[in-house]
């Protein structure tokens, strides 16, 4: 082995080893989310992401700092990959000040404008029109971001789905549809919203390039948003992935699950995509027990740090309670 | 007659089982009212009793969903359509405001909406500025629709028939934090109609009058109160649109005090309506100016003392009841 | 010839006069109407289907009186081929109580339940989902008609549209939804609204049939119409088609048609869909001058009996102005 | 300073050429506001100067080109959106609500909404129950928002700048009937605000309160009582979210008498909004109860004498002044 392959390898590793941190931190963080919500220290609605973080993980390594994020209320995982501070998430679970809405939002209503991160929208289709927005904006000023959109893949029977994808396309604007395809929304599975329930396929009907990805497939996930950015900026226009995916947990917190099986289940589960990455690298050399065991403690830590320090935010006075309905 | 324990969730579904076998021209449509039961479990079971055709589960299309509500009671059912929260509504209004309450007029008389659409409201459980509206006194501005707001275990379970019978459009609001309200159900249940509000207390020192949500809040502030020696007469208004001024209006010359207890945002609010009502038939029997108690002009925050400090509070009201009787 | 035959062709003569009166009626009525616009006895937006007959008159020839119509405000023409009394029709304009809606809906809002004629609805897309659901209605209660729901070009960029495809056909309902392609939406050219521009082909993305008519060519349109009606009567679900036609007047009373072109006006002008069939009758024996003139006469007669019954109806008493808002 | 003819329409137009010369982040973005002029021709000729990339039309997707106004306007853009009417401003209604009046609020301060929409509002030109709609009172409702109706051609010349500096969304409702409004316009513009209401006629006997398309009906019913001694004091709102209290308070002070003239449908109507707050400040002030003049509770009939009916007149205005005073 010569040195050029080497520190490709090494490249590689590396990069291997920051998709498998992200999403183990979104994992464990998420784990404590539902010990503390059990605590009642986290309330309001709650949506779990585990079992989908490579799509995160996968699509966020794929963007510049410069890029906009729109997301969901399902978006613990998009602000912690997109780089919202740990800490600033999990303080605003816990209603302070120091969370990155200030605590009027919680989990559903993450924002972080100094990394482009426009929320944390709770109206299912709600954060499309925004997206386009956004880009809107940069096409206009000619600049090479490109605007990521999250969304479900119940958000493809609401209108603003179709009007903004035609509007992105029919403007060429730079928005990455990116809908994540967890074949349920709440109960609903896809096959009882959708006739078409080749999501991919419906969008390539509004004229733009539209593909289906292996969602719990941290390194497919990551290729194509890379491929789908690139193409954005070589030449403009939306595009579309499709990011088949799977949620572990309950649609919010709790719920009976009686619209799925126990099977079905578990049969995603044996596509954990942490559990996936880390056999690659294992196989490939790229990981061993000892640094994983300090990958798992530098999260452990963070995540620590990050409970410790949101517990004891302050809270905002009440006599604030109507700041930030108008601009000061 | 006997009478049993039930929450506030089951006496709307009773209404719901009782409807669905009476006529077989009744259904039930929403996101998730079937194999999901109901995104709070209003409706759980049904499906199993009524099978997929009658509980329908839709996509997340509501103003597809709400239209074709809209279609089916033109065609001669009884749709009941179910909005999870009042929030999603925004996305059907066109469909409510332009179609459901205007179609008679429009048509000379020709078609009445038998359309019955119910859906969640109100904040409290931390939810934050997308899922704690409340909207319903919002829509009492709107001519063509019946707006109806059960308070109580019996009129849960007692509004929806005369809503069904109705042939025009009607909303039901349903307060998120009544959904597990206990309380005693008659059965056979008592009839309840859609046109009069009720009196839930009487008293004479101040008329306090309120419906869904902030009914448990009114009634804790005027056992306050009633400490203090201020009778209040307390009156639930049940429907916001047509709204029973009768009744308002007599409590009030009795009274000659009123506050009015409102959860939705303050300006313009079905609060401004009944104030400016009362001060027109009223205005020579008022010792005091009628007083408002609503919800602070803000998007619902999440932080738990933020949306406390949000929302009108026994103690708010109890100020409010002071200032006008003193 | 033997009879068979000699019958044949007179049936089919028949049906051709049939199409030609209900164009010609159509046609007569609105340049009144225009006429009547200018003397101010109309108010009110007023949309003229002129050049756009062809598809009301073949279309609904292909609908049987149990079946429902659900249509815009461009629907003077929807409203007389189904049926609707000229005079009513006529009678409405001058808001009159012997107007088909009392004189409570003007030109946008005709209404005929008689005849299921579900209006006349002056919000773009505002039809589809009431069109849906008197099809899920009659669905439910296994009866075998089919709603036809008309709407332009413009209404396919709506979100109402897109919810409407999916849930009619997800559900499979009989609706036939028929886009009267003209174009234009007001004064945006149909490749400035839409990323993709056949229309059909988007619709067929839903999972429903679909296919492009010739709007201008009335046999056309009653050939599809039919087609159509018998595909759904025979297996449940709905059907799209794409109606290529044409306004050749403004888009509403007046517009100074500053978004498109004389020469493309007066190119469709060319293929004027009564000249059309009236050519076509002519060549093939279907129809002489004495014909042609009775049936003109027998419009005119129609129509002037329109007009002066609509003229001298009732009006409506300013003090039962508030009736209607709630049933009685 | 000069002066010169001009129409609302025209003053419109200037005041959108302005914004667009001076900055080049305002763009302006809707249905046929680029080749067909405008439906209202509000925009005619914008395209020729500013091409198609500043004047945008768009398809017919409210709910996506408003929401893309939002999020241009994130993005430091500064967009203006027009809605054709305020009739399909419903369809955008969640992007409005949910979206632009709470951004700012969910995201702790972080997110400014610094956008305009403008759309057409109102009656009395026969277009029926679908295109009537006076809906600005009843957004008025939403905190966040910011809601301003100009009724004189210098308000229509001015307000359009304010409302650009302004960091939060406001949305500009235009009364249909006053596009061909004429009247002399000073160049260059005196500024205007959009905090504060005006006064349009001053007098000692009755406070007459109104905007937007009802203030031609208003000053109409001045002269009126005038000629019957009967001096009105005229505020046109101008903002009817915030509302500038202080102005209508001072004025009822003085007066002890008021009117409120909203072509909303009475109930739930701004009026009521304005009634309640003069109750609450000025009730011990007060001669008389303060009278409403509306529109009728139903979706706008098409026949013109029954339209008619349904609007505020002059006569209804009178009428109310005089009882007022009486
Ligand atoms: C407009 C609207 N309708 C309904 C809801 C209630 N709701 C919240 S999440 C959800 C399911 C969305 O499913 P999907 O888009 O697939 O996202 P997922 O939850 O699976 O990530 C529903 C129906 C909502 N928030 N907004
Ligand atoms: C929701 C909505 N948006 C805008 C309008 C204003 N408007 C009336 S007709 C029209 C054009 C519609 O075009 P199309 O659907 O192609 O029908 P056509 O007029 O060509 O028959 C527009 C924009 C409306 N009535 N409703
Ligand atoms: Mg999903
Ligand atoms: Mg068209």
């Amino acid at each position: 082995m010569n040195r050029r392959e080497t520190s490709a390898t090494g490249a590689k590793a590396k990069q291997r080893t920051e998709l498998l941190r992200q999403m183990v931190r979104i994992r464990r963080f998420e784990e404590r989310c539902v010990e503390l919500y059990s605590a009642a220290e986290i309330r309001g609605f709650m949506h779990l992401y585990i079992g989908e973080e490579a799509v995160a993980a996968g699509l966020m390594q794929a963007l510049s700092p410069d890029d906009a994020v729109v997301s969901t209320y399902r978006e613990h995982g998009h602000a912690l990959a997109r780089g919202v501070p740990m800490v600033s998430v999990m303080a605003e679970m816990f209603g302070r000040t120091t969370g990155c809405s200030r605590g009027r939002g919680g989990s559903m209503h993450l924002f972080d404008v100094s990394r482009r991160f426009y929320g944390g929208n709770a109206i299912v289709g709600g954060g499309l029109p925004i997206a386009v927005g956004l880009a809107l904006a940069d096409a206009m000023r000619d600049r090479p971001q490109v605007t990521a959109c999250l969304f479900g893949d119940g958000a493809v029977a609401e209108g603003e789905f179709h009007e903004c994808l035609n509007l992105a396309a029919l403007w060429r604007l730079p928005v990455l549809f990116s809908c994540e395809n967890n074949l349920y929304a709440m109960g609903t599975a896809l096959a009882r919203a959708q006739a078409e329930t080749d999501l991919a396929l419906r969008a390539s009907s509004y004229g733009m390039p539209s593909w289906a990805v292996d969602g719990m497939d941290v390194e497919a996930v990551a290729a194509a948003g890379n491929r789908a950015v690139e193409t954005m900026r070589a030449s403009p226009g939306p595009c579309f992935l499709e990011l088949r995916t799977y949620r572990f947990r309950a649609h919010s917190m709790y719920d009976a699950e009686r619209y799925r099986d126990k099977a079905e289940v578990e049969q995603w589960k044996q596509l954990d995509p942490i559990d996936r990455l880390t056999a690659r690298m294992r196989t490939d050399g790229d990981l061993d027990d000892d640094a994983r065991a300090t990958l798992d403690s530098e999260v452990d830590a963070e995540l620590d740090q990050a409970v410790a320090e949101a517990r004891t935010g302050p809270l905002e006075p009440a006599a604030d309670l109507t700041r930030f309905v108008y601009s000061e | 007659m006997s009478s049993a324990q039930s929450t506030y969730r089951d006496a709307l579904r009773e209404a719901l089982r009782d409807a669905l076998r009476e006529d077989e021209r009744v259904f039930l449509m929403g996101e998730d009212v079937g194999r999901y039961g109901g995104c709070f479990a209003v409706s759980l079971g049904l499906l199993e009793e009524f099978g997929p055709e009658r509980i329908r589960d839709t996509p997340l299309s509501e103003s597809a969903f709400v239209g074709a509500g809209i279609g089916a009671a033109l065609a001669g059912m009884r749709p009941i359509v179910e909005i999870m929260t009042v929030n999603f509504s925004l996305l059907a209004l066109d469909q409510i405001l332009n179609n459901a309450a205007t179609l008679l007029h429009m048509s000379g008389g020709q078609l009445n909406v038998p359309l019955v659409i119910r859906m969640t409201t109100g904040a409290g459980r931390q939810l934050a500025a997308q899922h704690s509206h409340s909207l319903e006194g919002w829509y009492a501005h709107i001519p063509g629709l019946r707006i109806i707001a059960p308070a109580t275990l019996p009129d849960a379970r007692g509004m929806l028939r005369p809503a069904l019978a109705c042939p025009d459009p009607v909303l039901m609001f349903e307060h998120g934090s009544l959904y597990n309200a206990t309380g005693e159900l008659d059965d056979p249940a008592e009839p309840v109609d859609i046109d009069t509000a009720a009196h839930r207390r009487h008293g004479t020192d101040v008329t306090l009058i309120t419906y869904g949500g902030t009914l448990p809040t009114t009634l804790t502030a005027a056992e306050q109160l009633a400490a203090d020696h201020v009778e209040a007469d307390i009156i639930d208004l049940r429907t916001l649109r047509p709204l029973d001024e009768p009744t308002i209006l007599d409590s009030v010359r009795r009274t000659h005090r009123a506050v009015v207890i409102d959860e939705g945002w303050r300006s313009g609010s079905l609060s401004a309506e009944i104030t400016a009502r009362i001060t027109e038939h009223c205005f020579y029997d008022l010792d005091a100016p009628v007083e408002r108690v609503c919800s602070a002009e803000v998007p619902m925050p999440y932080a738990k003392h933020l949306e406390e400090a949000a929302l009108p509070q026994p103690e708010d009201v109890v100020a409010a009841a002071r200032r006008a009787v003193s």
